[in-house]
């Protein structure tokens, strides 16, 4: 995260040097100061991992966005087909998610893909429970679940 | 358009009154809601709509162009609904409050200081 | 004559603490020689000078912007009721002194009594209209304080109330007759009104006639407003010798008498002057001979003085006006006298019953002397004042007309009887069973009657003493240009002494005839309390309460959605009215047509609004508000209201929140209205919302004047310094309405936390 | 085309609008109509974004921001109510 | 299936009460609230020249109290709050007079605006006494509706 | 002109996903199900929107508000629905008849997987006041 | 441009606030009160007198030219109410010291207290429309926590009503000010005056200015709208009745004076004759109601009804004189009712009832407690040479010269009628012996000298209006004249502009 604010500062003082508060200029200061955070990163241990995590995050989002437009239209053709095709159920899920910002990303993600819901987290912080709408294949819901997680504490840790 | 809000006007003002009609305190509560809301689109309405063009300066021109809505009738509805919204969570608490003291929760029964 | 007022008035203001101080000295009567030190400086100084003709007026300015003014007039009319006032009051005091040394509150009394006594002379001083109203009214206040002394008794507060209703009532009949009588004289001066006969005619004079006639006859216990008089005898003695014989009833007499030389030439004040006293002579006469209380039959007899007087006012002849000078003044004498005797009686033997009384001769012989004297007077016999006063009246009488002698003589023979039967019945006869053993008047209690019936000897013997001077001048004030006469104990054998002589006989023969007739005097109270004028009252009295209550229970019903219904109404009803009949419906405006997004946006709000409304579900309810606050919010900002958008939404959002928050504990809907009251106020919002819209119509359709908001769009950025034109508006061109919003929301804060928070029992 | 887009959009919306309306009359639930208000003001904000598109006014956005921050507010605030008192509606 | 509710009323009625808290929900909030903060203050600073100003900033300010207030319960809020919210109420009316007075030193009428303006590190900054009032209607409502929410929020519902 | 293509093609898209989430919420059987339907659909058909915007003014500031926006979707919408979701669940909002699974249910009540009833319980939600002095018992 | 004129505003929403800062000291609220309620009434006089020097005092506040910002501006009628609103604040706060519970001092009662008069201030010093129903909202809010602070049942029954009627005249007042917006383009009232002569549409007119009467009428109590002020005014604590009694309906009057005198001024014909019809519905309904109650303050509460009847008439009548007579009716009337409803929260703390069947004794035992109830009850009763006289006299006598005969026959029929209620007041409270109770209440018990230095002062400026009413008779004068030719007005607040 300081890593990320110290990206952020830098940029805006890119910025401010140039005088050029164009939007483009915004994303080439934005690049510029990852380039300069990377060469620090190895002197500096605040910002040691940040250059590994921003591309890791970045790609994650681009997974994401997949992974959400896919489902969308899954829920999307049994929203048009007649018929409910979905097989809901509760399920559970351990959670490798060890702090509380950890299990509240990974359980909002989950949330936000289409065709879950993390209804709750249990009272030991180890189990996620999720409300999944096509429970056809219950190890397969759970294997993609469990990606999910492993790719998002990638980017977290 | 104004004449569809005009008739919107009309059909808050009457469900907020038919509300204020009901011996229910809270039904009593969700006309007044209605009812400032209905004061506000009159003030809003009467003095005539525009669309797309917001009381706004331009940052760059410093100009505003031809015909932008009227700024007068917004700033009195943004204190008119600032007011509403006090003299409401008001009179939220006061219904609580009357149905505990009362133990009802029928304006009828609430007659004990008339006569 | 303004200074005479004050000192009473400081006299009564001091009374609450003198009197206790006097009254330890066993020296209560040391007050008397307040009035009797005025009364011999009125004597002294006026009397010769008014005597002579002159007349006294000084003026000062009270309210000049309403013509009132603080001035007090001097005359023969006006000194005769000072030196009445005073010289009568001067009795009473020691009289009272000595009769109410019992009575708790006794400062108070005095108070009230001396407050009165400064109004009344304020009264018959006043030359100010609006002055003598004022005095008038403080009359009638502070009788009415004295009438209900013993105010822990039910009836005496009740009997008050009734004298003050009627006479405050007819207070404000003369109050609207003075307005009437100051516009159409052009001055409230009575000095400048009497110079000359009112010359103006028609209704509106006929009005003021009336109204002033009214406010006198209430006064002066004129048919049909006699009955409050004798139910004030409920006040102790002192005062009904004083307020309700000799003073204040007479005030209504004083007045007419006043007025006389400007209306005494009206014919509707002078019918009605004799019609109203007339009848008020003969019934006064008939029910103080039915009476058996001593206080009733002497308050009755009062009435038939009182309608005598008005009577020989009404005849207005100089005879008629000297008679009237000569009635007023004998009447004052023994009617004073008769009541504090009354009073010694009853104080003394504890009854006023004339069926009980009896055989008090021999304990009470000074009472049986005085009384002797005074009734003989009242019976008008010679050679006491009373009979030349009689002997006027009839002479008054016959040189008008046959039908107003039959009057006269039928009063005169209905006095001689209660006069005689007053010295009969207590006095003579067998010893009574009376409450307690009689004895003999104190000083203080026959003094004044002894005084006053010497007077009255004195002036019947030598009349001499009073009709150049006094009466004179008394008579030169009602008829300003009278001829000279002189008054004579004997007259010759004339038509007058025939009718007293008639009188006198067909009095004997009604003391014969006279029973004291439970039966009758029950059939007497029963007549009055159901068609009499008294009755009257009552009812009315009952009917205003009915109608209180009634009404109250109508309109007042404690029932929200009814207020709601009726002030709802009150807006449709006229304003639909004025809108329809003045206005017409309005036309369409000429604007764009919607869209059909436009038209969702708007469904979407009426119906999630229909939908609140309908809902049997409370949070459905809630949750639909907060829709049709999203639809709100996508209203203003489609027509250009960003601010007002974002607004809308955070309330709406808070809202909703608080509502959720509050109604954790809050009831659900309940419906409790039928299918009938559903329709009635379903129509009676459907009628306003129809009116709300055509008014919206109506106001789109015209356009006055250009709006000042070109001035904010113009001005926003050069002299507000900012672009957000609405937000200047909001914080410096009418920065006085956000403050004023901001209190707002601090004061809904305070009333919600204290509501919440200070509970009973909570601490 | 991106005006015949936006009055598509604007229609597209307004239905879209009409339905979660009618879920947050059906019900059956309190939860129901709240997920149903949270829709609608999904729409909202969706219109909000189409209204500064339409009028070139990008202080529309300005609104969206808040509707976006505290709309959920709602949700949570009856969601609270929900665990207190229960999801049934009367 | 039988009805879900019936299950739950017979297993196990008093599971929400064990376990009432959202984990996820409270470290969500921590999140929000200051994002909704800072917001809250940029709304209040640009509203003079942008849809904004106090009201509003207030209004988006006292939701992420509120949002606090559901989340953490009413005696987190009264922690957070190290003054009470009527003094913040009395903050904000005090300022809202106050930024009335200043006219008066330059002979004008109550409510004149007085500006300041100056260059800071290349951008221009405008102080008034507009900016005060602002300030003190911003005040007002986050006082008002926290002592509105502290004050019906009943401890044995919204408690930590 | 490619700008106001993307553009328009965002907001078809938006505008289908919008639709189809109030479909959704329409149709589907039960309240989980139609929070799938909502949350999903409807963020991403605003996200949409959004981008749609940022494009088409192509402002620094405006984008600014954009990812704004969009961040503050991505935080809140997931996290409301949790907590209707779960205030649902818990308060007995009726599952679908056809849901396969509750392991959830079964996480609270271990002792009874079976779906039995306890007859000797059901009296303690009888009255609000319960529940509220339950809450002092928390572990 | 005269700063004063925002000072009584200013100082009262001072002195709310700092009251509010001040929430954990009774004793510094205690203080601020009565600094801010001298202040006040300093400030006040010092208003007449520059306004009965220069007619008008105007302020355009942020020196915003007319009518472009919001204009204070006070003719001789506003100045007289200011002070007035300053005697009622500074006997209210006197005897607030003594009487009022520190519970609910903690709760806010200063602030609400001094926020009321605030309120009341505004409306009385505003030139614009929008800002007059602002600071009604203010007036209305303090009064709404007033009402209801202690939160007992009977207070909360009847703020219910009086929230929901008060709310619902809110909003039609509102909306009337939409559409009077909508068609003039302004809100400045002397602009409203100038751009309403001669319009085409007069009955649209009309139609806007009846909505006016009916939301003022509402606030004012008039008949058929006063349902909410006999529900309600005698719920609250005695100061707190005292100044609703004294104050709060005289603000609708005033705003129909205001309205009827510069704005709506194109029909007097039709306006005037409903709003005659209106005051004399509204006397009789009110002075009835009173004949019907047996409880100390809703009797004095129906006969504020009655006597705003009276106020409603003078002004219907509109000739110079009637105006006089209801501004020194108004004047008369907030004094002598203030000190009523006081001396009826004296006789409750020492009978500790407001039933006259269960009081008695007062005159026995508490004599000049009996000598300062008479004085104002006289005075309403309208007995000279009370203030009350005067008011009566001044008001009938413009009907009679007016040929207004109904209002004449009416008012005299109601004066008499109030008699009957003060005598019965009179007679129950003070001359009846105090009837046997379970608990009995010493009525000699000691009464604090800040209850009855408020009482004692308010009866001397009865009496002294009553022996020395022409000043007050001058006042009333020049705001007549001011109220009948609005020229002036309109002069002084757009004068300088355009
Ligand atoms: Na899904
Ligand atoms: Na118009």
């Amino acid at each position: 995260m300081i890593g990320f604010f110290w990206n952020v500062l830098l940029a805006a003082a890119w910025v401010l040097m140039t005088g050029s508060f164009e939007f483009l200029n915004y994303v080439f200061g934005f690049a510029i100061g990852y380039v300069a955070l990377l060469l620090m990163s190895r002197s500096v241990s605040a910002v040691s991992d940040y250059p590994r995590r921003l591309p890791r995050a970045i790609y994650f989002l681009l997974y994401f966005i997949e992974e959400l437009i896919k489902a969308n239209l899954k829920v999307a053709i049994d929203i048009i087909t007649p018929t409910f095709l979905g097989k809901p159920g509760v399920i559970s899920i351990e959670l490798d998610a060890k702090t509380n910002l950890e299990i509240t990303l990974v359980a909002n993600i989950i949330s936000l893909t289409p065709g879950t819901l993390s209804l709750d987290v249990s009272a030991d912080k180890k189990i996620l429970f999720v409300h999944a709408m096509y429970l056809t294949d219950e190890d397969q819901v759970r294997a993609e679940l469990k990606h999910l997680e492993q790719r998002l504490l990638k980017v977290m840790r | 358009m104004e004449i569809v809000l005009a008739c919107c006007v009309g059909i808050l003002f009457a469900s907020a009154t038919f509300m204020m009609l009901r011996r229910s305190i809270v039904k009593l509560v969700m006309g007044l809601i209605i009812l400032s809301n209905a004061a506000n689109l009159v003030i809003f309405t009467a003095a005539g709509v525009v669309h797309g063009k917001p009381p706004l300066i331009d940052e760059v021109t410093k100009t505003v162009v031809d015909g932008i809505a009227d700024p007068l009738p917004q700033a009195l509805v943004l204190t008119a609904i600032v007011i509403a919204f006090g003299v409401l969570a008001f009179s939220v608490v006061l219904i609580r409050r009357a149905y505990e003291e009362v133990g009802n929760d029928d304006t009828n029964q609430m007659n004990g200081t008339d006569t | 004559m303004f200074v005479f007022i004050l000192i009473i008035v400081l006299l009564a203001a001091c009374s609450p603490i003198l009197v206790p101080w006097l009254a330890s000295r066993q020296k209560v009567g040391l007050l008397a020689l307040v009035p009797a030190c005025l009364f011999v400086y009125a004597l002294t100084t006026y009397l010769p000078a008014v005597a002579d003709g002159q007349t006294f007026l000084k003026t000062t300015q009270w309210m000049p912007s309403l013509g009132l003014t603080l001035s007090f007039y001097i005359d023969g009319l006006s000194l005769l009721f000072v030196l009445l006032i005073t010289g009568i009051g001067t009795f009473i005091v020691w009289y009272a002194s000595d009769y109410m040394r019992n009575y708790p509150d006794l400062g108070r009394f005095f108070l009230w009594l001396f407050a009165f006594m400064a109004a009344m002379l304020g009264l018959v001083t006043a030359d100010n209209l609006l002055l003598l109203f004022v005095f008038w009214e403080l009359t009638s206040i502070t009788s009415y304080m004295l009438i209900g002394f013993n105010h822990e008794s039910e009836k005496a507060r009740k009997l008050a109330l009734q004298g003050l209703f009627v006479t405050v009532g007819g207070g404000l009949l003369l109050m609207t007759g003075v307005i009437l009588l100051g516009s159409i004289a052009g001055t409230l001066q009575i000095s400048e009104i009497v110079q000359q006969p009112l010359a103006a005619q028609g209704s509106l004079v006929n009005v003021m006639l009336i109204l002033i006639l009214m406010g006198a006859f209430t006064k002066s216990a004129q048919f049909p407003f006699h009955f409050w008089l004798p139910n004030a005898m409920a006040a102790p003695t002192p005062v009904s010798a004083f307020l309700h014989s000799a003073t204040m009833v007479k005030a209504g007499i004083f007045l007419m008498a006043r007025l006389h030389p400007a209306l005494g030439e009206q014919i509707l004040w002078s019918t009605l002057q004799l019609w109203a006293g007339g009848i008020t002579m003969i019934l006064g006469a008939v029910l103080a001979y039915t009476a058996i209380d001593i206080k009733k039959a002497l308050a009755y007899s009062t009435v038939t003085a009182l309608g005598t007087l008005t009577f020989l006012l009404g005849i207005g002849s100089q005879a008629a006006i000297v008679a009237f000078v000569g009635f007023l003044i004998a009447h004052s004498l023994y009617k004073a006298s008769l009541f504090m005797l009354a009073g010694a009686i009853d104080h003394s033997a504890g009854s006023k019953d004339l069926s009980k009384l009896g055989g008090l001769k021999k304990t009470m012989p000074m009472t049986f002397a005085l009384m002797i004297v005074a009734a003989l007077s009242l019976a008008g016999l010679p050679p006491l004042f009373g009979f030349i006063a009689k002997e006027l009246v009839f002479e008054a009488a016959l040189a008008a007309n046959s039908g107003l002698v039959l009057v006269a003589v039928t009063m005169a023979s209905l006095s001689v009887a209660v006069a005689i039967i007053l010295i009969i019945k207590p006095f003579l006869g067998s010893d009574a069973l009376l409450p307690q053993k009689p004895h003999e008047a104190s000083f203080p209690m026959l003094v004044g009657p002894a005084v006053l019936l010497s007077a009255s000897l004195l002036f019947g013997l030598w009349p001499r003493l009073v009709d150049q001077g006094l009466i004179q001048a008394t008579v030169q004030a009602v008829i300003p240009n009278a001829a000279d006469f002189y008054l004579s104990i004997w007259h010759g054998f004339n038509a007058a002494l025939g009718l007293s002589v008639l009188a006198l006989i067909l009095g004997i023969v009604l003391v014969r005839a006279w029973q004291p007739s439970r039966w009758l005097a029950e059939k007497q109270r029963l007549f009055s309390e159901s068609v009499g004028p008294e009755a009257g009252y009552f009812k009315l009295m009952d009917f205003i309460v009915w109608l209180a209550i009634k009404q109250t229970r109508v309109i007042q019903n404690g029932r929200l959605s009814n207020y709601m219904t009726v002030i709802i109404l009150a807006v449709v009803i006229p304003v639909g009215y004025t809108l329809l009949t003045q206005h017409g419906w309005p036309d369409l405006p000429k604007v764009a047509p919607p869209n059909i997004y436009e038209v969702m946006m708007v469904a979407l709000l009426a119906l999630s609004t229909l939908f609140a409304v309908i809902t049997p579900a409370r949070f459905a309810s809630i949750i639909s508000l907060g829709a049709m606050g999203y639809a709100v919010a996508l209203i203003f900002v489609h027509f250009s209201a960003p601010d007002l958008g974002i607004t809308q939404v955070l309330v709406e959002t808070l809202t909703v929140l608080l509502l959720v928050l509050v109604l954790v504990k809050a009831p659900g809907f309940s419906s409790y209205a039928s299918r009938g009251e559903v329709i009635r106020d379903a129509i009676v919002a459907i009628l306003l919302g129809v009116l709300m819209t055509l008014l919206v119509l109506a106001a789109l359709n015209v356009q006055w004047a250009p709006s000042i908001s070109d001035y904010f769009i113009e001005n926003s950025y050069e002299l507000g310094k900012g672009r957000n034109i609405v937000n200047v508006i909001l914080v410096d061109f009418r920065a006085l309405d956000t403050l004023g919003e901001i209190f707002v929301l601090a004061i809904a804060a305070l009333g919600v936390y204290s509501m919440i928070r200070l509970r009973k029992g909570s601490s | 085309m991106l005006e015949l887009v936006i009055i598509f959009s604007y229609i597209s919306l307004s239905l879209a609008l009409l339905l979660a309306f009618i879920r947050m009359v059906k019900g059956p639930s309190l939860p129901d109509r709240v997920v149903a208000l949270e829709l609608i003001a999904s729409i909202v904000i969706g219109l909000f974004g189409l209204n500064a598109i339409d009028t070139g006014v990008s202080a529309y956005l300005d609104i969206a921001i808040v509707l976006a921050l505290t709309a959920f507010l709602v949700a949570i605030g009856f969601a609270r109510f929900i665990q207190v008192r229960g999801a049934c509606d009367n | 299936m039988k009805k879900h509710k019936d299950i739950l009323i017979a297993r196990n009625l008093s599971m929400v009460h064990r376990h009432d808290d959202s984990l996820i929900l409270r470290t969500a909030a921590i999140i929000i609230l200051p994002l909704q903060l800072v917001f809250s203050v940029f709304l209040l600073l640009r509203g003079h020249d942008e849809p904004g100003g106090g009201f509003i900033g207030g209004l988006v300010a006292a939701g992420a109290f509120s949002l606090y207030l559901f989340t953490f319960g009413i005696r987190a809020l009264n922690r957070l709050f190290w003054v009470s919210p009527k003094d913040i109420l009395a903050i904000g009316l005090l300022l809202g007079l106050v930024a009335t007075v200043p006219s008066l030193l330059s002979g004008q009428a109550f409510f004149t605006a007085l500006w300041l303006e100056f260059y800071l590190a290349g951008t221009k900054v405008k102080l008034s006494t507009v900016l005060i009032f602002d300030i003190g209607v911003y005040l007002t409502v986050i006082g008002t509706l926290m002592t509105m929410f502290t004050a019906i929020a009943n401890p044995r519902d919204y408690r930590s | 002109m490619i700008i106001e293509i993307i553009v328009s093609i965002l907001i078809v898209c938006a505008s289908i996903f919008m639709v189809l989430a109030a479909i959704g919420l329409l149709t589907f059987p039960d309240l989980p199900t139609r929070m799938h339907a909502t949350t999903k659909s409807g963020v991403l058909a605003t996200c949409l929107v959004m981008i749609a915007v940022a494009l088409y003014f192509l402002q620094t500031d405006i984008t600014a508000r954009v990812i704004a926006i969009i961040t503050f979707i991505l935080i809140t919408a997931p996290v409301a629905a949790h907590a209707i979701g779960r205030a649902a669940y818990f308060a007995g909002v009726p599952l679908w008849p056809g849901t396969v699974k509750d392991e959830l249910g079964d996480y609270y009540a271990p002792e009874s997987s079976s779906g039995d009833t306890d007859e000797d319980r059901p009296e303690e939600i009888t009255k609000d006041e319960n529940i509220y002095g339950q809450n002092k018992n928390k572990p | 441009m005269s700063n004063i004129l925002f000072l009584p505003i200013f100082i009262s929403l001072l002195g709310g606030a700092l009251t509010l800062s001040f929430w954990r000291s009774i004793r510094w609220q205690k203080r601020v009160t009565l600094l801010s309620a001298v202040v006040y009434l300093i400030v006040a006089v010092i208003l007449l007198l520059k306004v009965m020097e220069e007619g008008y005092v105007v302020l355009q506040m942020g020196d915003w030219a007319a009518p472009f910002g919001i204009t204070l501006v006070a003719d001789v009628l506003s100045a007289t109410m200011i002070l007035l609103t300053g005697i009622v604040g500074f006997a209210a706060a006197l005897y607030s010291m003594a009487s009022v519970p520190n519970e609910h001092i903690r709760f806010g009662y200063f602030s609400l207290l001094q926020l009321l008069l605030a309120g009341v201030s505004g409306a009385f010093l505003t030139g614009d429309v929008f800002n007059l129903f602002v600071w009604f909202e203010v007036m209305l809010l303090a009064s709404f926590g007033l009402l209801t602070l202690g939160g007992e049942r009977n207070q909360m029954e009847g703020a219910i009503k009086y929230v929901t009627i008060n709310l619902f005249s809110s909003a039609i007042f509102l909306s009337a000010i939409g559409l009077l917006y909508g068609t003039t383009g302004t809100l400045n009232m002397a602009d409203l005056s100038v751009k309403l002569t001669g319009v085409e549409e007069q009955g649209l007119v009309n139609v806007l200015a009846l909505m006016f009467m009916v939301s003022f009428g509402i606030k004012a109590g008039a008949f058929p709208l006063f349902f909410w002020l006999p529900a309600s005014y005698h719920t609250p604590l005695v100061a707190v009745s005292a100044v609703f009694a004294g104050l709060l309906t005289k603000v609708g009057v005033y705003a129909l004076y205001r309205f009827f005198s510069v704005i709506f001024i194109g029909d007097i014909e039709y306006t005037h004759t409903i709003i005659l019809w209106l005051g004399i519905l509204t006397m009789l309904t009110g002075v009835l109601g009173a004949a019907a109650q047996f409880e100390f303050r809703r009797i004095l509460s129906f006969h504020i009804i009655s006597q705003i009847g009276y106020m409603l008439i003078a002004f219907a009548i509109f000739t110079p004189l009637a105006i006089i007579g209801g501004v020194f009716y108004i004047a008369h009337h907030i004094i002598v009712k203030t000190n009523l409803f006081l001396i009826s929260g004296i006789t409750y703390q020492l009978a500790g009832t407001h039933e006259l069947k269960a009081m008695g004794g007062f005159y026995r035992q508490r004599p000049w407690l009996a000598l300062v109830f008479l004085i104002p009850a006289l005075s309403l009763a309208g007995l000279p040479p009370l203030s009350g006289f005067f008011a009566k006299y001044i008001v009938i006598k413009a009907g009679v010269e007016a040929g207004s005969w109904w209002a004449v026959g009416f008012g005299l029929l109601v004066g008499l009628l109030t008699l009957y209620s003060m005598i019965k007041i009179w007679a129950e409270v003070f001359w009846k012996r105090q009837p046997k109770t379970d608990a009995p209440t010493d009525l000699t018990a000691k009464l604090s000298l800040w209850m009855l230095a408020p009482v004692v002062i308010l009866a001397l400026m009865t009496v002294a209006i009553g022996l020395y009413g022409e000043p007050l008779y001058q006042l009333a004068e020049v705001a007549a004249n001011q109220l009948l030719n609005p020229q002036g007005y309109i002069d002084a607040v757009l004068g300088g502009t355009k």
